[in-house]
């Protein structure tokens, strides 16, 4: 009951991090929103895990948690210096 | 030195994971760590920042500390976002990181971010431009009361 | 901004874990989900984020693009050869139980081995598309 | 009573069809190239629900087995799924690719814009 | 030898799946191409034993990956239909590959090159695979590969149109791809089983349960399979590609890869269906029958205004599919005879007049018709290759067109179709047009300055397209290896009919 | 005994855990621009997530499991504000322009500092 | 609590695939489709595919994301505005999907363990489990073993796919219409 | 020859000219080597045409089958009277016809000479396969090469006029073979369940009145070659080829072929008796009846010598269609006859054009008078090939229609009789001017008549006769003609062997 309760906390929660992700306005808020949607999913996760009494899949909450990581950077790597190849210690002093 | 002290704690995180105690796996279990610790150290992620074996005993009164700065600010936060008039100041400010490493300067900066209220947007040299929510955020910080416990925690290193 | 320290820092503590990560999953597919497909992903998701933080040519030393573009087939190669021992012993394609004497310790050796062929062509593919799309970009 | 009953047990096809459609919609309908490829994508996603959904059995597990549970859901469309969504990347790095070289041969990735390109030649 | 005569299914899709891999690591053209040519030859071996065997013997050849059992296991399954497939992809692919290495050396970058042929055998791979496999599924990934690999052939193609052809066959090939994915899926949840056999002997026992989905199933695999063999209006991705892919890919491509998802539809329809529902019980029939024979008009009317002699083939590619999706609509044993092989004798055809206009590609660098002046005199052999495979595409009786449209017409009769017997034959009149276009400039105007100097392609490009314009002619006289296979499968296939 | 109390207690952090979720979420549609947005969001990844996790691990108890959630945590703790500054970072470089009440950069190069003052729209 | 938790991930991701369709920055896509993949991912552990949507996420979020924002940078990231005829595609995929519905309406009902696909070939899969002949976890020894062929011809389109990419995209370059030169040195 | 059996010969009668037409490309350096093939290809296949012809006529009926490609559908031989006979006419005047091709062509500087012969080579192998066909099958495989063959032909001139001739040529040709004769032969084969050549026919019993009626529409139409109208015009159309070509069409081979074809139909497929019992075949006397004399009307109006030649060959070819439509045995050996009279007048009338075209360069009827005395042995020649067209004696005309009259007036079929009569009025006003023209006209300078361009040139240099191989030929051919009528021995014994057989 009470992961029940949990658990449609973080949908309710979840349904507001997509109407983030559809309003915008920036495209920055969107990926606070989806960033947003990556935490949400991972709780949810461990949350159902407990809900159906088989909770040791903590494994792909971990695997979400680097992926979306590793999404995030690139859209920084994407705006901040337009490349994803960019190199730090080389080319530094861009900005 | 931290070669090992990164593969003990990768060898536990794999035996934290595993669940299954086999001799096949556990001596996979190890193979795997000599490798992760070999490519950690051709990625330079061994250094004292990769890997700051150094800041071990600090951190163990530091993040405690650090959770309950969160505590704090968090609920301060929900507050205000459950407060119907919603009254912030997003306010911008400068803070100056008196840390000497970039260990340092990095737990400060993540400390800003991870206290909810406050963002650290940019790191010019040492200095932390920060978003804080409401005013009196930006003026703790400017405060210094964390730098300082941060500068404690990065230690004489 | 000289080096963004947050992001240094804190990639730097990150990638040896993402690796035993991935490892982990590879090895624990018969017990739990995952496997090859997941674990190369996540492998390449390190390299991915190396290079992010550090720069292709610099990740490219760690994982250096012949080898990548050669493993590609090596897993598909450590894959389909997996199963033709079974075949010059009397036995059909892809049949593991010939690699023990116990059969069912055959079909944990087979499993193994073909996921290895998945995790190698795996990483190796999507570590040799993020490169090839990096380097379009940096000489266009 | 009984419609309404069938659309409820009938939820996840009419999403499933719905997420397929839209997929289907944004790859016919739109004429920029990645945007049809990310269309293309969500069309083959939706497959994954058409396969998946209809393997969970209601009280049933996840099929790893475990001594305390005897219901799983069923396994195989999980492995036939796992399958499309490799297909399904590797579909989408190949098409991006050829977006990439279409973008520096013709200047644009906007099909109308190309097909007028090509007109004029 | 003896001791692998068991592993002949697997090893069909084995030893060029292999030669890719190694292929790719090979740095040089020329040892992938060694690589390649050593893979189709034995993958043609390797055919022509099965088929020997599934001839001879009244059951498939049945082999279990991995030990298990059917429907646990995946399942190779080689009959008297896919045999006869089998050796059409492996004749093909085995006649190209000495025609390749000066054709590919030509056209594609050298640092390309290797992996050129990597994607080549991975195509070969993809197609044998989908042809001898007995699991629907599995069938869904080797169409993946070969259709992955296919867009990447088409994309090398020297002009910035290949990219736009090979993008748009992405879009239609997985939409088409997909579509098969549902109505397998649909299937598998009636059944319960991804057994191509297995699903057939389950669906009369869940016809009655679940007949909506079932008929819904055959209309998602309809469509994503006729997506796939360019059926019309399906097709319109078809003349781009193979107009602007290199010409050994197109040569390839457009000798077997349709014929494939030809192979597959008559495998749904006759075999899992088992012909009794789609032809008896739904109007299947009469739709293939419309789009057919609006395909062979059309797609062959469009060839006719064609100044680009590969797009022109590519349209008559079009309506020839059209022929052999005619003989699936007809559902008799001659008309199912001629459609079958008629998916040989194109093959044998379309490959001979792709590969000579390969090899004027090869010599004169374009392949549009106003740049073909003359060149009858100039390449006559190429050019002789070309009229007789053309006139195979006519239907002229002594070729093996005809062969397929005698079957196609006494089909059509026997059915009381009468007007179709005429369409059939009349569409090849528009042949004659559009092959008429090009022989008029090739032998009867002056040659151009750039035609002028040029002679016939070198040995190793003359001998394939000597061969298969000589196959045009054999087969259109000694046809016990093509109509007389063609014709146990339809009978194999039919048998479940009555 | 103890397990109802442990029940108990972890019921409590599982429930705040919702409550502090679900009120970042509020705050992320209701602040009104990225950067506001950013800090109730932040409100989920840290206390919401730390609680509900926290009431997670007392429910598990000493397994393995309770080792794989305190990992989950120190992932999100450690990542969390990665993204969160990689992503401010971004938005600024790019002008995605803060509503300000009080701009108080350059309070360290003229110590007497200026006013408040009010931001673009964003 | 599994049906609506199902229902309630479906109806947001049908939200956001609508939030892609009418997106028309393409940056926007990319992050909606991330979002879109995590929905997935969320629905697939209810439906407990748990590898699956360990996959879906590593793929949809991960790998997919990072490819798509290359190729952004590699060519533009707002949509052309043009709008093009809706009516037709709108009817094709609006027929499609009415074919389906009315395929699909006489499909078991979601969640019921009698339905065909659950007593042909799996019980067989789950009771070798039982006995330990694989692995626990089905999926695996169905992908691995029972399956293997699949996976191998799986393991061959990730090949071709990743070897095709490097075709096209290694070697000749051809300078990009409307990009200056000198942005790029080397 | 003296170990060869039947068969053989059959066989070598095909592959003289196939192997020929190999041999010819590879001396095309050395035009006297590739002509010499010719001749000696020629003389061969002659050689063996007629020491077959005394076993065929001793009854000895020489078959084989090479290949079955469908079961039921087989290339198959099968010598009988009527093939013995074209193949005969066909292979005799190849050799007149080459000697003529080679006077012409090098007299006119023509290009493409080695194709040209290689064509004709291939077209000579194609009517042997088609008089030996043992099936409907094997004939329309050689009829379509025939079709082809004799494509580059037409075309040979490569100029627009000639690319537009050749695109009527294939299209008409090729239309009707494949949109009527082979639906026609396929529905023949699944309704008799065989294709072969029988006497009596193979359809009685198997189809009604109407039907037989129909197929046999979808025959003769099918068979443009035999250019019933309205599928005639190629004919007029083909005359912008060389001589040799028309003369290859008109006499030796096309046009023969097609007639042979629908008599060898309705003698051996539908069989007489067959269709006289059906009764519905009257349309068919209307329709060759009507081209006879249609076409008869069109040959007066034209000026132009080979066009007029040509609409009198639509009409004579629609006698053999009428006589075999009479349905008696005595018309059909009328048929078969004026195949063979056809052939060698019509034949000398050509080479006959030709040799005025060579020498004197003129094109028109107009442009005639008088050159009778200039070109004595052409147009002597000339007037013993009208006389054969006209059904005159002392040629070989004479018996076709005399058969075919005694056929219609058997069984009282009175239309056939007033169209042979008038038509026989016909030829004699296109023919008969030209003659006298010729010889008793006076000789006028000529002026322009939308001829060719050096007309004026040519009026004043003085001509006399075509180099000698021109000469020689169009006399032999004239010879031929007069000989048939005194020694018909062969062909009649044949014609009547083909109805009584
Ligand atoms: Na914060
Ligand atoms: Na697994």
């Amino acid at each position: 009951m009470i992961f029940a309760a949990a658990a449609i906390a973080i949908l309710v929660s979840l349904a507001l991090a997509v109407v983030r992700a559809l309003r915008g306005p920036t495209v920055f808020d969107r990926v606070l929103a989806g960033n947003t949607v990556g935490t949400l999913a991972i709780l949810l996760l461990a949350t159902y895990g407990f809900v159906t009494g088989r909770p040791e899949w903590l494994d792909i909450g971990i695997a979400y948690g680097f992926l979306n990581t590793i999404s995030t950077l690139a859209v920084l790597k994407f705006f901040r210096h337009g490349d994803l190849a960019y190199d730090i210690d080389e080319k530094g002093d861009a900005s | 030195m931290r070669e090992v002290s990164l593969g003990l704690i990768l060898f536990f995180f794999w035996l934290a994971l595993s669940g299954h105690y086999t001799a096949f796996l556990i001596s996979i279990g190890v193979i795997t760590t000599v490798l992760c610790v070999v490519l950690a150290r051709r990625m330079g992620a061994l250094d004292s920042e990769g890997h700051p074996t150094q800041l071990f005993y600090q951190a163990l009164t530091y993040w405690p500390w650090l959770a309950w700065e969160v505590v704090k600010s968090a609920w301060s936060v929900t507050k205000i976002i459950l407060d119907p008039k919603l009254p912030i100041s997003p306010t911008m400010t400068v803070v100056e990181g008196s840390q000497r490493t970039a260990v340092g300067l990095a737990t400060y900066g993540n400390s800003i971010t991870l206290t909810p209220g406050t963002i650290t947007t940019l790191v010019e040299g040492n200095r932390l431009t920060v978003h804080a929510l409401v005013r009196d955020g930006a003026l703790d910080l400017e405060g210094g009361g964390m730098d300082q416990r941060v500068t404690q925690f990065e230690g004489r290193s | 901004m000289k080096h963004d320290v947050i992001l240094r820092v804190g990639v730097k503590l990150l990638l040896p874990f993402i690796l035993l990560f991935a490892l982990y999953v590879h090895y624990h597919g018969d017990y739990g989900p995952g496997g090859g497909f997941q674990a190369g992903v996540i492998s390449a998701g390190m390299i991915i984020l190396y290079a992010l933080v550090f720069g292709v040519d610099r990740a490219k030393r760690i994982a250096p693009e012949w080898l990548v573009e050669r493993l590609v087939p090596a897993g598909v190669l450590i894959y389909a050869s997996a199963g033709l021992p079974a075949m010059f012993a009397g036995k059909n394609y892809l049949d593991y139980t010939i690699y023990s004497h116990d059969p069912l310790h055959g079909h944990e050796w087979g499993v193994l081995l073909v996921e290895t062929g998945v995790i190698v062509t795996v990483a190796a593919t999507m570590t040799a598309i993020f490169y090839a799309f990096v380097d379009r970009g940096r000489s266009a | 009573m009984t419609a309404l009953t069938t659309f409820l047990e009938h939820y996840n096809y009419f999403i499933t069809i719905f997420l397929m459609v839209s997929g289907l919609y944004i790859v016919i309908a739109r004429g920029n190239m990645i945007k049809k490829l990310v269309g293309l994508s969500l069309f083959q996603t939706s497959v994954y629900l058409l396969y998946v959904a209809p393997g969970k059995i209601i009280g049933g597990t996840a099929p790893i087995f475990d001594r305390a549970y005897t219901v799983y859901s069923n396994p195989l469309p999980h492995v036939l799924i796992l399958t499309a969504i490799v297909v399904g990347v590797a579909t989408l790095a190949l098409g991006l690719a050829l977006v990439v070289r279409i973008n520096e041969a013709y200047g644009t990735i906007e099909e109308d814009e190309i097909f007028s390109a090509d007109g004029e030649i | 030898m003896m001791a692998f005569e068991h592993h002949l299914p697997i090893l069909q899709v084995l030893v060029p799946m292999f030669a890719a891999v190694l292929s790719a690591f090979c740095m040089r053209g020329t040892t992938a191409w060694a690589v390649a040519l050593v893979a189709s030859w034995a993958a043609l071996l390797i055919a022509v034993l099965l088929a020997i065997k599934v001839f001879a013997s009244p059951e498939p050849i049945s082999y279990v990956m991995g030990g298990w059992t059917v429907p646990i296991g995946i399942e190779y399954r080689v009959d008297r239909l896919n045999a006869f497939v089998l050796l059409l992809v492996t004749i093909i692919g085995a006649v190209i590959m000495p025609y390749a290495r000066k054709s590919v050396a030509k056209e594609i970058d050298s640092h390309q090159q290797a992996w050129f042929y990597t994607m080549y055998l991975l195509c070969l791979t993809g197609l044998l695979g989908i042809t001898v496999t007995g699991d629907a599924f599995n069938v869904f990934v080797f169409m993946e590969i070969s259709s992955l690999s296919t867009y990447v052939l088409i994309a090398l193609g020297r002009n910035r149109r290949a990219l736009l052809a090979s993008y748009q066959y992405l879009i239609v090939g997985t939409i088409g791809a997909t579509f098969y994915v549902i109505g397998v899926g649909l299937l598998y949840l009636v059944t319960g089983s991804l057994n191509l056999a297995d699903i057939a002997s389950r669906l009369g026992g869940a016809s009655a349960e679940f007949q909506r989905p079932i008929i819904a199933a055959l209309a998602f695999l309809t469509v994503g399979i006729c997506l796939k063999l360019a059926l019309f209006p399906l097709h319109v991705w078809l003349p781009n590609a193979y107009a602007h892919a290199p010409s050994v890919a197109t040569v390839f491509l457009a000798g077997t890869a349709t014929k494939v998802a030809v192979y597959l539809l008559i495998r749904i329809f006759y075999s899992v269906y088992g012909a009794a529902m789609p032809f008896t019980s739904l109007p299947v029939s009469e739709i293939l029958l419309v789009m057919s024979v609006a395909a062979m008009v059309l797609a062959s009317l469009s060839a006719v205004f064609e100044s680009d002699t590969k797009r022109m083939l590519a349209y008559s590619s079009v309506a020839q599919i059209s022929y052999m999706t005619l003989g699936i609509a007809l559902a008799n044993e001659s008309g199912l005879t001629g459609g079958i092989v008629h998916m040989m004798n194109h093959g044998v055809m379309k490959a001979a007049l792709f590969l000579a206009l390969g090899a004027v590609f090869f010599r004169v660098g374009s392949v549009r018709l106003d740049d073909l002046a003359g060149i009858g005199r100039k390449m006559p052999l190429t050019m002789a290759v070309f009229v007789v495979a053309g006139l195979g595409l006519i239907g002229v009786p002594g070729t093996a067109g005809f062969i397929s449209k005698w079957y196609l017409a006494v089909g059509a009769i026997e059915k009381g179709y009468w007007p179709l017997a005429f369409v059939i034959v009349a569409s090849s009149l528009i042949a004659v047009v559009y092959i008429g276009r090009v022989i008029e400039v090739a032998y009867f105007r002056e040659p151009s300055a750039n035609v002028a100097s040029t002679r016939d392609p070198p040995l190793s490009m003359l001998v394939p397209m000597l061969l298969l314009g000589a196959a045009t002619l054999y087969l259109g006289v000694y046809t016990e290896w093509s109509a007389g296979l063609a014709q146990d499968a339809a009978r194999m296939l039919l048998g479940g009919l009555k | 005994m103890i397990d109802v109390l442990v029940d108990a207690i972890s019921g409590v952090f599982i429930l705040s855990g919702g409550f502090f979720i679900l009120v970042g979420a509020i705050g992320l549609a209701r602040m009104p621009d990225l950067y506001t947005r950013m800090h109730a969001a932040s409100v989920t990844e840290t206390l919401g997530a730390g609680l509900l996790l926290i009431g997670l691990m007392m429910q598990a108890g000493f397994t393995l499991v309770t080792l794989k959630l305190v990992f989950l945590l120190l992932l999100l703790v450690f990542t969390g504000p990665m993204a969160s500054h990689a992503l401010a970072q971004a938005a600024l470089h790019v002008g995605v322009k803060p509503v300000l009440a009080e701009d108080r950069r350059d309070r360290l190069d003229k110590p007497d500092g200026p006013g408040p003052k009010s931001g673009s729209e964003a | 609590m599994e049906l609506f938790t199902n229902a309630v991930l479906l109806t947001l991701l049908a939200i956001v695939t609508v939030a892609i369709a009418r997106q028309r920055s393409l940056f926007g896509v990319v992050i909606l489709s991330g979002i879109y993949s995590f929905l997935m991912a969320s629905v697939l552990i209810v439906l407990d595919a748990v590898d699956v949507a360990m996959t879906e996420a590593s793929v949809g979020a991960g790998i997919s994301t990072v490819i798509l924002l290359a190729t952004l940078h590699l060519t533009k990231s707002i949509e052309y505005p043009k709008p093009r005829n809706t009516l037709l595609p709108l009817f094709v995929s609006v027929f499609v999907g009415a074919a389906l519905v009315w395929g699909t309406i006489d499909l078991p009902a979601f969640g019921t363990a009698d339905a065909p696909i659950h007593r042909h070939t799996t019980p067989r899969y789950i009771s070798d489990a039982q006995d330990h002949r694989i692995a626990p976890n089905i999926v695996t020894a169905v992908l691995a073993d029972y399956r293997s062929f699949d996976t191998m011809g799986e393991t061959a389109v990730i090949f071709t796919g990743g070897i095709g990419v490097v075709l096209l995209l290694k070697g000749r370059r051809r300078r990009r219409p409307g990009k200056t030169a000198g942005e790029g040195m080397s | 020859m003296f170990a060869l059996s039947p068969e053989d010969l059959v066989v070598l009668a095909l592959l003289i000219p196939a192997i020929a037409a190999v041999l010819i490309p590879l001396f095309h350096k050395s035009p006297n080597v590739r002509e010499a093939v010719t001749l000696v290809a020629a003389a061969l296949v002659a050689l063996t045409v007629w020491s077959l012809l005394p076993l065929v006529l001793s009854g000895i009926r020489p078959s084989m089958k090479l290949a079955e490609p469908v079961p039921g559908v087989a290339l198959a031989f099968a010598v009988e009277p009527l093939g013995m006979l074209f193949a005969l006419v066909a292979g005799s005047l190849w050799i007149v016809n080459s000697i003529y091709s080679i006077g012409y062509m090098r007299g006119n500087h023509e290009p493409r000479q080695t194709s040209f012969y290689v064509c004709f080579a291939i077209a000579i192998a194609a009517t042997m396969g088609i008089a030996f066909a043992g099936n409907l099958f094997t004939l329309f495989l050689f009829y379509e090469v025939l079709t082809l063959s004799t494509y580059p032909l037409v075309t040979h001139k490569a100029t627009p006029e000639a690319m537009r001739a050749g695109r009527v040529y294939l299209m008409l040709l090729i239309g009707t073979s494949m949109v009527l004769l082979l639906p026609a032969i396929v529905i023949t084969g699944v309704l008799a369940g065989t294709l072969d050549f029988k006497a009596g026919g193979i359809l009685d019993g198997k189809i009604g009145a109407a039907g037989l009626s129909l197929l046999l529409a979808l025959f003769v139409f099918g068979i443009g070659k035999a250019a019933l109208m309205p599928f005639h015009f190629w004919l007029p159309a083909a005359m912008v080829a060389p001589t040799p070509v028309s003369a290859l069409l008109h006499a030796v081979a096309v046009v023969k072929a097609g007639v042979f074809s629908v008599l060898k139909i309705i003698v051996y497929v539908f069989g007489i008796d067959t269709l006289a019992r059906a009764g519905t075949t009257d349309w068919l006397v209307w329709a060759a009846s009507a081209t006879v004399i249609i076409a008869s009307l069109v040959a007066l109006r034209q000026d132009n010598l080979k066009k007029r030649l040509a609409y009198s060959t639509v009409s004579q070819l629609s006698y053999v269609i009428l006589a075999a439509a009479i349905l008696t045995p005595l018309s059909a050996i009328g048929a078969a006859m004026h195949i063979a009279a056809h052939a060698v007048a019509k034949i000398t009338l050509f080479f006959a054009a030709g040799s005025i075209y060579t020498a004197a360069h003129k094109t028109e009827i107009s442009q005639l008078d008088g050159i009778g005395w200039k070109m004595p042995w052409t147009m002597t020649a000339f007037a013993i090939g009208a006389l054969g067209m006209i059904g005159l004696p002392p040629t070989a005309g004479f018996f076709g229609k005399w058969f075919m009259l005694q056929g219609a007036t058997q069984t009282g079929q009175w239309l056939p009789v007033a169209v042979i009569m008038a038509s026989t009025v016909l030829n004699a006003a296109y023919f008969l001017p030209i003659v006298f023209r010729a010889f008793f006209a006076e000789a006028r300078p000529a002026y322009s008549l939308g001829a060719a361009a050096n007309v004026d040139s040519d009026a004043q240099h003085d001509h006399g006769e075509a180099p000698w191989p021109i000469v020689l030929a169009l006399s032999l051919t004239a010879l031929a003609t007069l000989a048939l009528f005194f020694a018909p021995d062969v062909p009649l014994a044949l014609a009547k062997l083909m109805v009584g057989g």
